[in-house]
Formats: structure tokens, C-alpha cells, sequence
């Protein structure tokens, strides 16, 4: 899966295709070791199958469990919302700002 | 999404926050009173001392989160207004992390309103806590276990 | 009576406040969030227009209960410290008439604590406030019926 | 009544009487006209009794009702607490400071 996913990054401009960017943050951001990538999906791709992939391609995401949180177009992304070309993808761990 | 002029006010900084700045940014008159949670650095945990803190935020988004927490505050409280301004980088201990300012005509309101606000930061707005001790630095883990379901 | 070290303050004062100032006061390594009310004058009650307000205080007495009101806020809550500072005389629309900093290891407390303080103020500690309209002035009445039952 | 209390204002130096201040706040200054006044009591004067007497002696203390207070050097005074020679008694509708 991991190679399948690397694969999808080579063909961006293929047709069938659609091309977005991943950002990762705090915990998230270290373990993956990296802040920003560019991944490419299937197109019709829904958001929950989105991070399904990164997950696999990025075991290190696993680690957080339900705490991993997803976000496409800063907002909180819904399992079936379509991830279009273009879309900013974000992978973060549950939010701890603030204060005690 | 309310219609009418807004005096909320939703801000990240690296810069040192002026608390008394914040809270009496705005004062209404027909309000008369302002609750002002003032977050910071502490410095001993449960027996383990913090040498600083480093927050990371995702700019955008967490701006986007704010205004959506001012819109639902406005439903759910009899409040005048809201502001949010939150730090990002590295605090010193003792350091304001996070203000909460909220302006109603009557004090009950404003209570409820500061504390929903600062409990839905927490669960919403991506914002990220990492401690840095005298052995080592770790992510502070948050609990919004099932804000996406 | 608590025999250890208290950073309480509490203080009458005729000159403005200064919110921040207060709030920011105490600080303690222990503590992560200090809750702030910040009262002051508001133009508009019930479509009626205020023009200025006079607070007068017993001083001796507000001192005082102000500070059994400080020993009881630590028997009732888990904070670190309490400090109010009440303003008498003439105030203008938007001054502060009154500032209580609460801190606290965790918010939840200094949330509690703070309302608590506020209320209590209101029922026993020895101000009263008197507003002035277009058309004359008027004492505030207090709802403090059944205090010395 | 009230000139009975008149009288014992006159005999501050008996035995058997305490000369006490007596203060006014708010609007219950504003009632009796007074800010401060020099009482005297019949020695072992009960707090509860001294405040009707000053009730009697300034019977627009009686418009306050139940929200009228009462307090013996700088604190809410019980009923049966004696009053003693240069206590610093006062009186004062319920309080209303702080907020909204």
C-alpha cells in the first residue's frame, strides 16, 4: 500500500487523478517527520479513505489511535466529503491549547 | 451567522499578551461586567517542574475555529461579545498563554460563557502544547477523543 | 484561619483600577489560570440611562469582610489566592468598580471561585452604590434580606 | 420612646449607661440625616434591643424593612450580643456594591 501510495505521488498529472497537499502538526509533524507533503488520490476519493492511506503509508500515525485528528480546507472533515484537486489536507493530534 | 456588527475579536501572537489589554479592549454600554480567563505557563506538574512551553498552531484553521466557537457562543449565552487572543511560540514560565474576554450585561453569563469558551478551545481549536523539562519535552496530549464521530 | 503564607489582597481604592494590573499581580508556579471579573458601570438598565455612579463603603468593615470572605473561599475551593479590589467614590460610565483575581492550579476552580466571590461580595461586604440619572439619583437596593436571620 | 432615648443621651457619665457611636451608610444615612450620632444604652443593652431603640428614636429606618443591617464594630452584629462603653455600632440598607 505504501508503494501504491508513492506511485499515486509520480502520476499528478494524470488524468484520474487529484493532487493536494498534507500538512502534519505537533506530534503528529515528528512522528511522520515531515510538515508538508504533496500526495496524490483516485479522484471521487472521500476524506476517510484519504487518511486511511496516509495512515498506511505513514505507520507512525497509528500511534495516536482516536486521537488523530483530520481537517481538509481548515475545517474538520466529514468521512464522505470528497477531497478535490488543490484541497489542504491536515493531520494533527487532539488539541491540548489553552491552559490547565 | 449573525447578521449584526460584531465586537468579537479572535487573534494568534508571538508576541507577550497584555491581559488587561485584552479585557478592556471592549466595554459596551450596556454592559457591566467582563470575565477574563488569563492562561499561562505553569511550572510544576504534579511534582515535575516545566522549564518552558512551546505552542504551534495551525494559523489558519485555528482562526477559522475561533470565529466558528465566537458564532455558537453567541447562540447558546446572553453575551455583548468575545475575544480570543492566543499565544504561539516559546512562553517562559508564568507567560499568558491564552485570554478569554467576554462582556455581557450581567456577570452569570459571562462566567458561563468564558468557561464554555476555554473547554471548546481545548476540544476544537488546533493548537498544540508541547512541555519542554529539565530531561527531555513532550506533547501534552489533548481529549478530544471523539470530536470527529 | 489558615497559618499559611497568603498572597490574598483585598483593597479599597478611590483612584481608577487597573484590570490587567490586578489580574496579573500574583502570579504563582504552581497555578495555570487566574479568572478575572471585571465590574464596572454600565450606561444602560432597562432602557433607563445612567449618567455617573457613586460607591460608598464602611471601610473598616468592607476590609474585614472582605477578608473572612477570602478565608472562606479557601475552605470552599481549591485555589491559590483571592484578590479584590473595590473602587468608591464617583465613577464614570465603563470604569471599574470592582476587580476579583482568582488563581488557581486548574481553571475550573478559579471559575467557581471567582462567581462565588462576586456573590458573596454583593451579600455581605459594605458598599453601596448609588446611580444618577438624567432626572435624579437613586441607592441600589441590595437583595441581602435574610443576612442577619 | 424617642425622648426617652434623648434622655439617656444627656447622662452619658451615669453608672449604668454605655455611650456608644452609632453610624448611617447609604441611604439610611440619607434617612436619618445623620452620618454619625452618640447613643447611650442602658447598661447590658442587647444588640437587637439597641437597634429598635434606634429604629424608635429614627423612624425612617422603619421604610427598609427586613433589608435594614445592623453591625457592632465592624461586624454583622448578633442579636443577643451585648453592647458595651465606645462600641462603634451602624446601620445600613443591604448592600449592593460590585457588579451587575
Amino acid at each position: 500500500m505504501s508503494q501504491e501510495l508513492e506511485a499515486q505521488e509520480e502520476e499528478v498529472d494524470e488524468t484520474g487523478k487529484v493532487t493536494v497537499r498534507v500538512l502534519f502538526f505537533g506530534a503528529a509533524r515528528d512522528a511522520v517527520g515531515e510538515a508538508e507533503i504533496l500526495v496524490s488520490f483516485r479522484k471521487h476519493t472521500k476524506a476517510a479513505s484519504a487518511f486511511k492511506q496516509l495512515r498506511v503509508t505513514y505507520p507512525a500515525l497509528n500511534g495516536f489511535g482516536r486521537s488523530l485528528l483530520f481537517a481538509v480546507n481548515e475545517e474538520y472533515a466529514k468521512p464522505e466529503r470528497e477531497v478535490f484537486e488543490g484541497d489542504e489536507l491536515a493531520v494533527f493530534p487532539s488539541v491540548s491549547g489553552g491552559v490547565a | 451567522m449573525a447578521e449584526k456588527p460584531t465586537h468579537d475579536f479572535f487573534e494568534l501572537t508571538v508576541e507577550p499578551i497584555d491581559v488587561g489589554a485584552v479585557a478592556r479592549r471592549v466595554v459596551l454600554p450596556e454592559c457591566g461586567a467582563t470575565v477574563t480567563l488569563d492562561g499561562y505557563a505553569r511550572e510544576w506538574t504534579k511534582g515535575k517542574r516545566t522549564l518552558h512551553l512551546v505552542y504551534e498552531a495551525y494559523p489558519a484553521m485555528a482562526l477559522r475555529e475561533m470565529q466558528r466557537l465566537g458564532q455558537e457562543i453567541h447562540d447558546r449565552f446572553e453575551i455583548a461579545y468575545v475575544g480570543i487572543v492566543h499565544r504561539t511560540g516559546r512562553l517562559e514560565i508564568g507567560e499568558t498563554s491564552v485570554v478569554i474576554a467576554v462582556g455581557a450585561p450581567h456577570r452569570r453569563a459571562a462566567f458561563e460563557a468564558c468557561e464554555w469558551a476555554i473547554r471548546e478551545l481545548k476540544r476544537t481549536v488546533p493548537i498544540w502544547k508541547k512541555e519542554v523539562f529539565e530531561d527531555g519535552e513532550a506533547w501534552v496530549e489533548g481529549t478530544a477523543e471523539t470530536l470527529q464521530e
